[in-house]
C-alpha cells in the first residue's frame, strides 16, 4: 500500500518464541542501590538503605527482607517490582515447603541459594531477566553462609558482599575489616561512604542480622553525617571569599 | 439394608426410586468406621483432635499425622480413607496458595471450605469417580476470627462450634453440646479435647490409639501448630483421670 | 514522572544474556593417568567476585570435568550432566565410560545450538582401554581426543607453553634420542602448576586457588606424588579407576 | 509374576457378571456370591469398603516376602528372591532411588518400575532445585498421593505393588510402607509380601532390640524374620536372599561411601550374614499355625 | 499491511497528567487534571481519570490511556467478580493487587502509572501507589504523572498527619493547580473525589477557577513600576 518497508520488530505477543539477542527492550524502573552484607562472630549481618529511586527521583522503601520461619535473610539491588515478587515467591516457597508439611525440613540458606540461582537462570534463558542482584545470608545447624545471585544467575559465596557502588566502594574495606569485632560500626563507617559519594543513595537505612538466635531485622534508623567542615571551604582554587 | 442387589447403589450416577444416592450413603459408612476426629472453636481460637487407631505395635510413634497443615493458619482433621485425606488436603493447599496468589491475601476458612465442598461434590455426580470416603473438619483463626467447618462426602459443608465426625461422632457430640464453647479458652478446649478423645475410645473394640491434637489462637501466634508436647502430655493424663472418674 | 522522555518510550536496551567470569583450566593426558585443573578464581571485569569458585568437577571415579566462561552455564551444565549420568547409573548399574560422556556433551551442547551455554569443557579421565584422555569442546560441540588442552582467560598464555612441554613443539631431540610420547605424573603436576603460576602472573583473571585432579588407572599407583601436602582421595571405590585432587594457592593480586 | 494373580474364586466370578448383562443375573448372584461391588474402583461397597483395592492388597501379598528394620545407625531391607525354574535367573527385589534412599518391593513388578522411576525423578529434582537430598518421608507421601487417584477414578486399577522405604536424613535412619491403599506409614519394623504375618510376628517380638542393634545384629534380625515366611523346605541363600543397607559400613563391607549410602547386597558378600544365623527350631516353627490368607492387614480405613 | 508497533505507540493518545490521592482519617481524596494529548494536539481537555473500580475504591491514571483504561475496565470486572463471590466489598489492597499483578506481568509492554484509593472496612482508608514497573507501595499520600515532579517538594513542605476533610482536599487542589501550571501536558480542570465509609462526593474546579499562586511577571519591568531607561540606538564612530 505504498509503505515503505519497515525494518523487522518483534511482535510482543510472541515473546514465548525464540527472540534474536538486543530485540528485547527492557529495563529497570524503580531501583534501590547498595546492599552490603558481611560474615561476622556469631552470624550474617546485611545493610542497605531505604531507597527506592525513580529514575532520579527519590522515594522511600524497604529493601531487606526476613524469611520466616526459615534461616534466610535477604536484601536486593535493582527494581523493586522484582524484589517484591521475589518477597512473594519466596513466601509461597515457605509456606509450601515448611509451613504445611511441619516436618522439620526446613530449607536452609545453601538450598534458598540454589533455588533462587534457579529461577534467576530460568528466567534469564527466557531472555526475560529479574532485573535485579540478590545478596543474602543465613545460619542453619551452626553455620553461616552468605550468598549472592544476580540477574544472569551468576552465584557466588564469599565472607563479605556488597552490590552496586558497594562493589567499588564498600567492598575493598569489607574485605579487609571482615573480622573486627565492632561489625555494626564497620557497617555504619561504609554506609557513610556510600551515602556520600553515590547520587542514589539515602541516610536512612535499615540493618538485619541472622545468628544462632535467629533473624532480627532493625527499624529504620538514621546515619549522622558531617558536613560543617564545608562551611569555610571557598571557590576551587585561589579564590578566598 | 434395602440398598443391596437392587442394582441402584453401583454408581454415584444412579439414583434409586426413592430418590436417593446409594454410593454416597455407602461413602459415609466408610467415615463411620474409622477414628474419631473432632474440632472445637471457642472463643480466641481452634483445637482440632483425632483418635489415630494404632494398627501395629511397630509403627513409630507420632510419626504418621493426621493432621494437615493448609496454611500458616489453616488446619484440616479427616475421618475416613486416609489416602482420600491426604488427597483432600493437597487439593485445599492449592486452593490457599491460589487465593494467596490472587489477592495477596491468606484465604479464610470460610473461602477454603466453600472450595472444598465445591470440589467433593463433583466426586458425587459421575459413575466414572467415586465419592470421598472422608468428613473433613477444617479450622482456622483468619480476619473474621475463629472459623470451623465440616465437609461431607455429599459435598455439603456447614459451620459449627463444635464439630465431630467418625465412629465415635454420636457421643463427643454430646459431650461438645454440654460445653459452653464460645466461653472457653483455646488452652482450656485442649484438655477439653483430650477428654473428649478418650471419652469415647472404645477399648472394648478397639486396638491401641495415639492422640494427636493441633491448635490455633493467640497462643499460637494464629499459626496452626500441634500442640506442644508437655501440653499434650498433660492433658492426655487429665483425660485418663477423668475417665478413671467417670467410670 | 521524571526523565518522561526516556520512561513513557520505553528504550531499546541491549539484555546480554551472558557474562564472561574468567578463569583459566587445563587438562593433560598421562599413559595411564589424567590431570585436569582450574584456577578458582570468579570475576566479572575488574571486580573479583569471589576467590574460591571451583570449575572443575568429579563427574564419575574415572571421569573429571573442567568448565571455563560464563558461570552461571557452567554450573547449570554440570549439574545437567551430572544428572544424566546418575539416570546413567540407574538403567545400568555402572558408571558411563569416559568415551560416552564425551559423547554425550557434544549431544547437549548442541542441543543448545541456537542458545548455547557460553562454556568451553574438558573433559578428563581414563578410558576403558586404561590410557588416559582428555577431551576438549567448543561451545556448541565440536569436540576431539588430544593429549593436552588448555582453556579459558588465559589459553593464549598457557597453550603454547603445554604444545611445547607436551608435544615438544620447538624443541630438538638430543641426538639418537627421541621425545617420550608420555611424561610421569610429577613431571605433569610441575608442567601444570607452573603454567598457573604464570598465568597468575600475567592475566588478571587467573589466580587465588589452583584445584588439580588426578585420575588414575585401575591398579596405578600415585608414581611418587603419594606425600604431596593436601592430597585428597575422592574415589568410592577402591578397586577401580581413583581420583584425587590436590590444592595450592595461587597470588591474590 | 503375572498379571493375573487375583483370588481364583473371585476372578471366575467377575469373569461371569461381566459377560452378563441382565440384572436379573445380578440379584440372583448377589445372593450366591459374596458380591457384586468388587468389579470396579469407583464403587464403595454398602460396608464403605473398597474391594478392589483390597484386592489390590492381594496382590501384594502375592509377591515374596520383603522385610526391613531399622536401628539407630542403620536402615536394612531384606528380600526374598524367587525363580522360575533352574534355568532362570531370580527376580529384581530391591532398587536404589537415590544414595539416601533404597526400596524392596512385593508385587507387581511393572508397577514397582513406574513407581521407582517416578521417585528417581523427584529425587533428582529435588537436587537440581534445591541441592537438597528429598527428604525421605516427603518422598514417599508424593507415590502415596499419585496411588490414590488410581483407587478413585474409573478406568484405572489400583497399583499391584507395595514397597518398603528406607532412607536417611539428618534425623537419622527411616524404615516407610507404602501400599496400593495410597497410604504410607513409618515403622520401627515391618514387612511385606507372601506370609508376611510370620515375619511380622518375629519382628513384633524383637523390635524393641533393634535400635541399639549393630549392622550385623539387624541383619541377622531381618534374615531371622525372613525366614518365617520361607515353605517348609525352603533355605535362604545367597541366590534367593537380598540385602539393602542404609548407614556406615559394617564390619564386613567394602568401598563404602562415608555418608553410608544406599548398597544392594546379593550372592557371595551376602553369605557371611546368612552364617550368623541361628539354626531354626523345627519342632517350633512345626507346630506354628500356618499363616491365613485372610486380610489381617488391609486398612484402607485407617 | 506491515504496522510499525513502534510508531504506533508513539503516536498513542497519553495521559500526560498530574494525578494524586491523599489519606485523611475518615477517607481519602483522589484528584487530577484533565488534560489528555496526542503528541501536542491537546485530544480531550475534560477528560475525567478518576475510575470507579469498586463502590469506595477509585483509582487514577497515569501513561497510554488505552493501557490504563484496560486495565481498569479488568480491574473493575474481577472486583465485581470479587463482590459476587465472597458476599462483601473487596479491600483496598485486593484492588491495589490486582493493578500490580497485570502492570507487573505485562510491564514490558505497558506505559501506566496508577495510584488506587479508596475505604474499606478492614483498615479504613489506603492509598496505593503502582508505578511503572509494577511495584506495589503503600504510602498516606502520592503524586504521579509528569506533572507531579513539579510539585514533589510542595508536597513534602505542606502536607501533615492529621488532617480532615477539608484540608485534604485543599491540598490535593493546590497541589494540582501548581502542577497543570508547570507542566505543559497538564491542564484544564482538576477533578476530584472525596471517598469515605458513607459515600463518594465528587468535586469540580472549572479552569477559570483554579487557585493562584506567584504567577511571574507578565511583561518584565511592568508590575515592578521602576521606570525603564529608554534604548537609545549604539553610537557609532564613523
Amino acid at each position: 500500500m505504498g509503505m515503505p518497508p519497515t525494518p523487522y520488530t518483534p511482535d510482543p505477543r510472541r515473546s514465548q518464541a525464540w527472540i534474536p539477542f538486543n530485540t528485547r527492550s527492557e529495563q529497570p524502573i524503580v531501583t534501590g542501590t547498595s546492599v552490603l552484607a558481611l560474615t561476622y562472630k556469631d552470624g550474617i549481618m546485611l545493610a542497605g538503605d531505604n531507597l527506592a529511586s525513580y529514575g532520579s527521583l527519590a522515594c522511600s522503601a524497604p529493601r531487606l527482607s526476613v524469611t520466616i520461619p526459615s534461616y534466610t535473610i535477604f536484601g536486593a539491588s535493582g527494581n523493586m517490582s522484582d524484589f517484591q515478587y521475589l518477597q512473594h515467591d519466596l513466601d509461597n516457597l515457605i509456606i509450601q515447603e515448611e509451613v504445611t508439611a511441619q516436618d522439620g525440613h526446613q530449607l536452609g540458606p545453601k538450598q534458598i541459594h540454589k533455588y533462587l540461582s534457579q529461577v534467576f537462570y530460568a528466567r534469564r534463558s527466557k531472555m526475560d531477566s529479574l532485573w535485579k542482584s540478590v545478596l543474602g545470608g543465613g545460619f542453619k545447624d551452626g553455620k553461616r553462609f552468605l550468598l549472592f545471585v544476580d540477574l544472569l544467575s551468576v552465584t557466588y559465596t564469599v565472607l563479605t558482599l556488597a552490590t552496586c557502588y558497594g562493589v567499588y566502594i564498600a567492598q575493598p574495606l569489607l574485605r579487609k575489616a571482615f573480622e573486627g569485632s565492632e561489625v555494626r560500626k564497620i557497617k555504619e563507617d561504609w554506609l557513610h561512604v556510600l551515602f556520600y559519594r553515590d547520587p542514589r543513595s539515602t541516610n536512612q537505612y535499615q540493618i538485619t542480622t541472622i545468628s544462632a538466635a535467629g533473624p532480627t531485622i532493625s527499624p529504620s534508623l538514621k546515619l549522622e553525617t558531617e558536613w560543617s567542615f564545608a562551611e569555610s571551604i571557598r571557590g576551587y582554587g585561589p579564590q578566598t571569599q | 439394608m434395602t440398598s443391596i442387589g437392587t442394582g441402584y447403589d453401583l454408581s454415584a450416577s444412579t439414583y434409586s426410586p426413592d430418590g436417593r444416592i446409594f454410593q454416597v450413603e455407602y461413602a459415609n459408612k466408610a467415615v463411620e468406621n474409622s477414628g474419631t476426629a473432632i474440632g472445637l472453636r471457642v472463643k480466641d481460637g481452634i483445637v482440632l483432635a483425632v483418635e489415630k487407631l494404632v494398627h501395629s505395635k511397630l509403627l513409630v510413634p507420632g510419626a504418621n499425622r493426621r493432621i494437615q497443615t493448609i496454611d500458616r493458619h489453616i488446619g484440616l482433621a479427616t475421618s475416613g480413607l486416609l489416602a482420600d485425606g491426604r488427597h483432600l488436603a493437597n487439593l485445599a493447599r492449592h486452593e490457599a496458595s491460589n487465593f494467596r496468589e490472587q489477592y495477596r491475601a491468606p484465604p479464610t476458612v470460610k473461602n477454603l471450605a466453600e472450595r472444598i465442598g465445591q470440589y467433593v461434590q463433583v466426586y458425587t455426580l459421575y459413575s466414572s469417580v467415586r465419592p470421598f470416603g472422608i468428613s473433613t473438619i477444617i479450622g482456622s483463626v483468619d480476619k473474621d476470627g475463629p472459623g470451623l467447618f465440616v465437609i461431607e462426602p455429599s459435598g455439603v459443608f456447614y459451620g459449627y462450634h463444635g464439630a465431630a465426625v467418625g465412629k465415635g461422632r454420636q457421643l463427643a457430640k454430646n459431650e461438645l453440646e454440654k460445653l459452653k464453647l464460645p466461653e472457653l479458652t483455646t488452652r482450656e478446649a485442649v484438655f477439653e479435647a483430650a477428654r473428649i478423645i478418650y471419652l469415647v475410645h472404645d477399648d472394648a473394640k478397639e486396638k491401641e490409639f495415639e492422640l494427636e491434637m493441633s491448635w490455633i489462637g493467640d497462643e499460637t501466634n494464629g499459626r496452626h501448630v500441634p500442640v506442644p508436647k508437655d501440653l499434650l502430655d498433660e492433658a492426655e493424663q487429665k483425660a485418663k483421670e477423668a475417665l478413671e472418674n467417670f467410670e | 514522572m521524571p526523565n518522561m522522555s526516556a520512561i513513557v518510550h520505553p528504550q531499546q536496551r541491549h539484555f546480554n544474556p551472558y557474562a564472561e567470569n574468567g578463569g583459566t583450566i587445563l587438562a593433560i593426558a598421562g599413559a595411564d593417568f589424567t590431570v585436569i585443573a582450574g584456577d578458582t578464581r570468579q570475576s566479572e571485569g575488574y571486580s573479583i567476585q569471589t576467590r574460591y569458585a571451583p570449575k572443575v568437577f568429579r563427574l564419575t571415579d574415572r571421569a573429571v570435568l573442567a568448565v571455563n566462561g560464563f558461570a552461571a552455564d557452567g554450573n547449570m551444565f554440570v549439574k545437567k550432566v551430572k544428572q544424566r549420568l546418575e539416570w546413567y547409573k540407574h538403567a545400568h548399574a555402572k558408571d558411563m565410560p569416559l568415551r560416552a560422556i564425551a559423547r554425550l556433551i557434544q549431544t547437549m551442547l548442541y542441543a543448545q545450538r541456537f542458545f548455547p551455554y557460553y562454556v568451553y569443557n574438558i573433559l578428563g579421565g581414563i578410558e576403558e582401554d586404561g590410557s588416559g584422555a582428555v577431551y576438549s569442546f567448543d561451545p556448541v560441540g565440536s569436540y576431539e581426543r588430544e593429549a593436552c588442552r588448555a582453556a579459558g582467560a588465559a589459553q593464549s598464555l598457557v597453550q603454547p607453553f603445554l604444545d611445547n612441554q607436551i608435544y615438544f613443539k620447538n624443541q630438538t631431540a638430543a641426538p639418537g634420542r627421541s621425545h617420550p610420547s608420555h611424561l610421569p605424573l610429577p613431571d605433569v603436576l610441575s608442567i601444570v602448576v607452573d603454567s598457573f603460576t604464570s598465568a597468575t602472573e600475567r592475566h588478571i583473571e587467573v589466580g587465588d586457588g589452583l584445584e588439580i585432579y588426578i585420575v588414575l588407572a585401575k591398579g596405578r599407583s600415585l608414581q611418587g606424588v603419594e606425600g604431596l601436602h593436601g592430597l585428597r582421595e575422592l574415589s568410592t571405590q577402591e578397586d577401580g579407576e581413583r581420583v584425587f585432587v590436590l590444592q595450592r594457592d595461587l597470588k591474590k593480586d | 509374576m503375572s498379571l493375573c494373580m487375583l483370588g481364583p474364586t473371585r476372578q471366575c466370578v467377575l469373569g461371569r457378571a461381566a459377560s452378563s448383562n441382565t440384572v436379573q443375573f445380578y440379584l440372583a448372584n448377589t445372593i450366591m456370591f459374596r458380591n457384586t461391588y468388587d468389579s470396579d474402583n469407583t464403587v464403595f461397597s454398602p460396608q464403605g469398603r473398597l474391594h478392589q483395592v483390597e484386592y489390590a492388597l492381594e496382590a501384594v501379598k502375592q509377591g515374596s516376602a520383603a522385610v526391613g528394620l531399622r536401628s539407630k545407625t542403620h536402615a536394612v531391607l531384606l528380600a526374598l528372591k524367587r525363580s522360575t525354574g533352574e534355568l532362570a535367573s531370580y527376580q529384581q527385589k530391591m532398587i536404589r532411588i537415590d544414595d539416601h534412599v533404597g526400596i524392596a518391593i512385593a508385587g507387581l513388578t511393572s508397577d514397582a518400575r513406574v513407581l521407582s522411576n517416578f521417585m528417581r525423578q523427584q529425587a533428582m529434582s529435588s537436587r537440581m532445585v534445591f541441592n537438597r537430598p528429598i527428604p525421605v518421608n516427603r518422598l514417599v507421601s508424593t507415590i502415596a498421593d499419585k496411588a490414590q487417584v488410581n483407587t478413585q477414578e474409573y478406568g484405572r486399577r489400583p497399583y499391584g505393588v507395595g514397597f518398603l522405604v528406607i532412607g536417611q536424613d539428618h534425623t537419622g535412619p527411616h524404615l516407610y510402607e507404602f501400599s496400593p491403599s495410597g497410604t504410607s506409614f513409618e515403622y520401627y519394623a515391618i514387612s511385606i509380601g507372601a506370609r508376611s504375618q510370620s515375619a511380622k510376628t518375629y519382628l513384633e517380638k524383637h523390635y524393641e532390640e533393634f535400635a541399639e542393634s549393630s549392622l550385623e545384629d539387624l541383619i541377622r534380625h531381618g534374615l531371622h524374620a525372613l525366614r518365617e515366611t520361607l515353605q517348609q523346605d525352603k533355605e535362604l541363600t545367597i541366590n534367593n536372599t537380598s540385602i539393602g543397607i542404609l548407614g556406615p559400613k559394617g564390619e564386613h563391607e567394602k568401598g563404602v561411601t562415608s555418608e553410608g549410602s544406599f548398597r544392594i547386597l546379593e550372592g557371595e558378600p551376602i553369605d557371611v550374614y546368612l552364617k550368623t544365623m541361628e539354626p531354626k527350631v523345627t519342632a517350633e516353627s512345626a507346630s506354628a499355625p500356618a499363616p491365613s490368607s485372610g486380610d489381617e492387614d488391609v486398612q484402607m480405613a485407617e | 499491511m506491515n504496522v510499525d508497533i513502534q510508531q504506533l505507540k508513539s503516536g498513542e493518545v497519553n495521559l500526560g497528567t498530574s494525578i494524586m490521592a491523599v489519606q485523611f482519617d475518615g477517607g481519602v481524596v483522589v484528584g487530577a487534571d484533565s488534560r489528555t494529548t496526542t503528541g501536542s494536539y491537546i485530544a480531550n481537555r475534560v477528560t475525567d481519570k478518576l475510575t470507579h473500580v469498586h463502590d469506595r475504591i477509585y483509582c487514577c491514571r497515569s501513561g497510554s490511556a488505552a493501557d490504563t483504561q484496560t486495565i481498569a475496565d479488568i480491574v473493575h470486572m474481577s472486583l465485581q467478580q470479587y463482590a459476587q463471590s465472597f458476599g462483601e466489598a473487596p479491600t483496598v489492597s485486593v484492588a491495589a493487587n490486582y493493578f500490580q499483578t497485570l502492570c507487573y506481568t505485562n510491564k514490558d509492554n505497558l506505559s501506566a502509572g496508577i495510584i488506587v484509593g479508596g475505604w474499606d472496612k478492614d483498615v479504613g482508608p489506603s492509598v496505593y501507589n503502582i508505578p511503572l514497573g509494577g511495584g506495589l507501595f503503600r504510602q498516606p499520600w502520592a503524586i504521579g504523572g509528569s506533572g507531579s515532579t513539579y510539585v514533589y517538594g510542595y508536597c513534602d513542605a505542606t502536607y501533615r498527619e492529621g488532617w480532615g476533610r477539608d484540608e485534604t482536599v485543599e491540598f490535593v487542589k493546590n497541589t494540582l493547580s501548581l502542577a497543570m501550571a508547570r507542566d505543559g501536558s497538564s491542564g484544564g480542570v482538576i477533578r476530584m473525589a472525596v471517598i469515605t465509609e458513607d459515600a463518594v462526593e465528587r468535586l469540580f474546579v472549572p479552569g477559570n477557577q483554579l487557585p493562584t499562586f506567584w504567577e511571574g511577571l507578565e511583561v518584565l519591568g511592568n508590575s515592578s513600576g521602576a521606570k525603564q531607561p529608554a534604548v537609545e540606538p549604539m553610537a557609532v564612530e564613523v
